[in-house]
């Protein structure tokens, strides 16, 4: 039992002084996906022949579908992270919350070099 | 983790029904939340019958004839019964609201009432609000300002500064918004809550304040003010008709701009 | 009209406690774009035909070309983003100034995707 | 956006012509800004001829001069008349400098008068530098310690401490570097300007100081100090030669080597 104060409870360990990044972060990366998916939905509806590894591939090679991928990739993993946490930080407590940050960071960082990395290598001819 | 489901002794058994004597005239029933801690019993719900033609129209006056005339043991706070003080807020048909402003004519069928949602009980509809009041405390709800004050007169304000501070300054701290935020629910110990964290507001927009950098420096946490998700139960439940939700979206736009 | 204290309006929202990272970033990519922007120039210098499509990919397309092509952009992106921010906050007021900023980032970003994504295609032989 | 021109009533017209009687022995033309805002007029520029053989060498004793002997209506600040109380600073053949200290004779040709630039104009050439004040109040122009004073003592500063402050301690804030600098007039309602900044400088340096940390936290920010381009506007204007272009070089780099 402890008897710390009601005020001393509230005040905790003060201010992180940080939050401003991150509500940035979200709302600068939900612009970015505005066009971005909006380009990747109706790019994806244009093909002809969505089946076809192939075709898939060679839309992939081609330099701006690249380019953006990547940056939609960026944009939607920094995005899911960031959102991500938010929901962890609502619901979890403890150092399941602190373990469940950690992995979530790391899964997103692992999820977008491996996204890259994918995309260029289609992007060189390289299909394996 | 999150709570999902309420703890043991929030789950409400049925309780004892008060019936109306034959000649009433107009009949209510008020469901109402009993709860001891210190009897070890569970909380009941107690059902009891209210000649409304014989009190007054708000749901305070039938609380307060039922304690005058049928059980006095059922306890809650009240006071200023016209909506001033904020004693008498509890969750009445489904909604945090004060007992004294709200008419039961507007309430149809049976009147459930309880206590302020996922507040300890003291007893009944009494809630502990004590980690309500520190919140206040802890965002410093005085006048903080480096320039002395005139020597012979008040610190004056244009009228549109005071109409920066007219709504925000009109809470009374019932603390029904901040009980009706279910953000407020999972993470009351670090997250402020919209009562506290309009308050802040009122401070931050007080033209007369020049604490306003200490004030955001204390707010940004990722807890403290980021943990609004903008729901906006607490602009539904205010009985003052003000806006948390808003001066919390004005407050998160002051702290942004601050860090462009 | 608000009659708000003069103290009152100048400490406003209060600090931003940042700036110090700009000013490292603004002086570690201009300390590191000196050796680069030589190499660069003197290497086009140095080039037989720098009119020939062919002599160009060869060249971007040895490791230490590309590494260092790599180091550049992001270099002068970086620089340019930071240099940019200020005059924007020098000269620009209003939510102006926030849609210019906001801008200039996203602007930053694609050129660097774009050009790291150009020098690792060619890089590897793909050129078109 | 930024000024790129001046405002309507800062749009300057010919004004009056005063001349000197036909016996004087050494005429030299002052050009003198004149504006009243209360009066609705645009400003004009009025031109004084003065018999320089019958008044002291400096710019000042002209002002003196033509308001005693020419036109009473001429409104300036003065007061210590050797450079020491910072009141008659004022922008004298294209810089800002004291009318005390700006002997007439380096001066070739006219010499024109203006207040100090980009600051609201009380009448002639006295500058509001309401603003100018309160920035230097924003940065705590005083000494806090947490180490007690010693009990029957000053505090004790070493001679190598002292030169610390000499120079920055120096400065009779005259508002000449501050007003003086284009980051300043872009931005002086965020940017604290080259005065201030100076003053801020010689609070960190000050051996006897212990609240470096909070000083410099306020200091950091995209507006406060990093405004600041190294212009050096502020150096050359000093008619006391002091040097804010370095303190605040100077207190950029703590602020680096602080999050390196």
């Amino acid at each position: 039992m402890s008897l710390k104060s009601p005020l001393g409870k509230v005040l905790g360990s003060g201010s992180a002084m940080e939050g401003a990044q991150h509500w940035w972060g979200q709302r600068l990366t939900a612009l970015a996906l505005v066009p971005l998916t909006l380009w990747f939905a109706f790019s994806l509806l244009g093909l002809q022949g969505l089946g076809n590894h192939g075709i898939i591939y060679a839309w992939i090679a081609e330099p701006w579908t690249g380019i953006l991928l990547i940056l939609l990739l960026i944009s939607l993993l920094y995005h899911s992270q960031l959102g991500l946490q938010v929901v962890v930080e609502d619901y979890v407590r403890g150092w399941i919350s602190v373990a469940t940050l950690i992995a979530l960071k790391f899964i997103h960082i692992v999820l977008a070099v491996a996204g890259i990395y994918s995309v260029v290598r289609i992007s060189v001819g390289v299909y394996l | 983790m999150a709570e999902f489901r309420l703890p043991a002794n929030s789950r409400v058994r049925k309780g004892v029904t008060h019936k109306v004597s034959p000649d009433a005239e107009k009949t209510r029933r008020f469901k109402v939340y009993r709860y001891d801690p210190d009897s070890g019993e569970t909380p009941r719900l107690d059902i009891y019958e209210v000649d409304t033609s014989r009190c007054g129209p708000m749901v305070l006056d039938a609380l307060i004839k039922i304690k005058n005339e049928i059980d006095p043991t059922l306890t809650f706070r009240r006071s200023c019964r016209e909506g001033i003080c904020g004693s008498c807020a509890m969750n009445i048909a489904g909604g945090n609201t004060l007992a004294c402003t709200q008419a039961i004519d507007d309430i149809k069928g049976d009147v459930a009432i309880y206590p302020l949602p996922h507040m300890p009980v003291v007893k009944d509809l009494v809630p502990d609000l004590t980690n309500f009041y520190a919140q206040y405390a802890s965002i410093k709800p005085w006048l903080q300002s480096r320039t002395p004050a005139p020597p012979d007169s008040e610190r004056l304000q244009s009228k549109e500064d005071q109409e920066l501070i007219n709504l925000p300054a009109a809470c009374i701290l019932c603390a029904c918004c901040s009980t009706s935020c279910p953000s407020y629910w999972w993470n009351s110990d670090r997250y402020l809550g919209p009562a506290a964290l309009m308050a802040a507001y009122r401070w931050l927009v007080d033209t007369r304040d020049e604490a306003t950098g200490e004030r955001l420096d204390e707010l940004e946490d990722p807890f403290r003010i980021y943990r609004c998700h903008t729901i906006m139960n607490c602009t539904s439940a205010c009985p003052k008709d003000l806006n948390p939700a808003r001066a919390i979206a004005e407050t998160k736009k002051i702290l942004a701009e601050r860090r462009l």
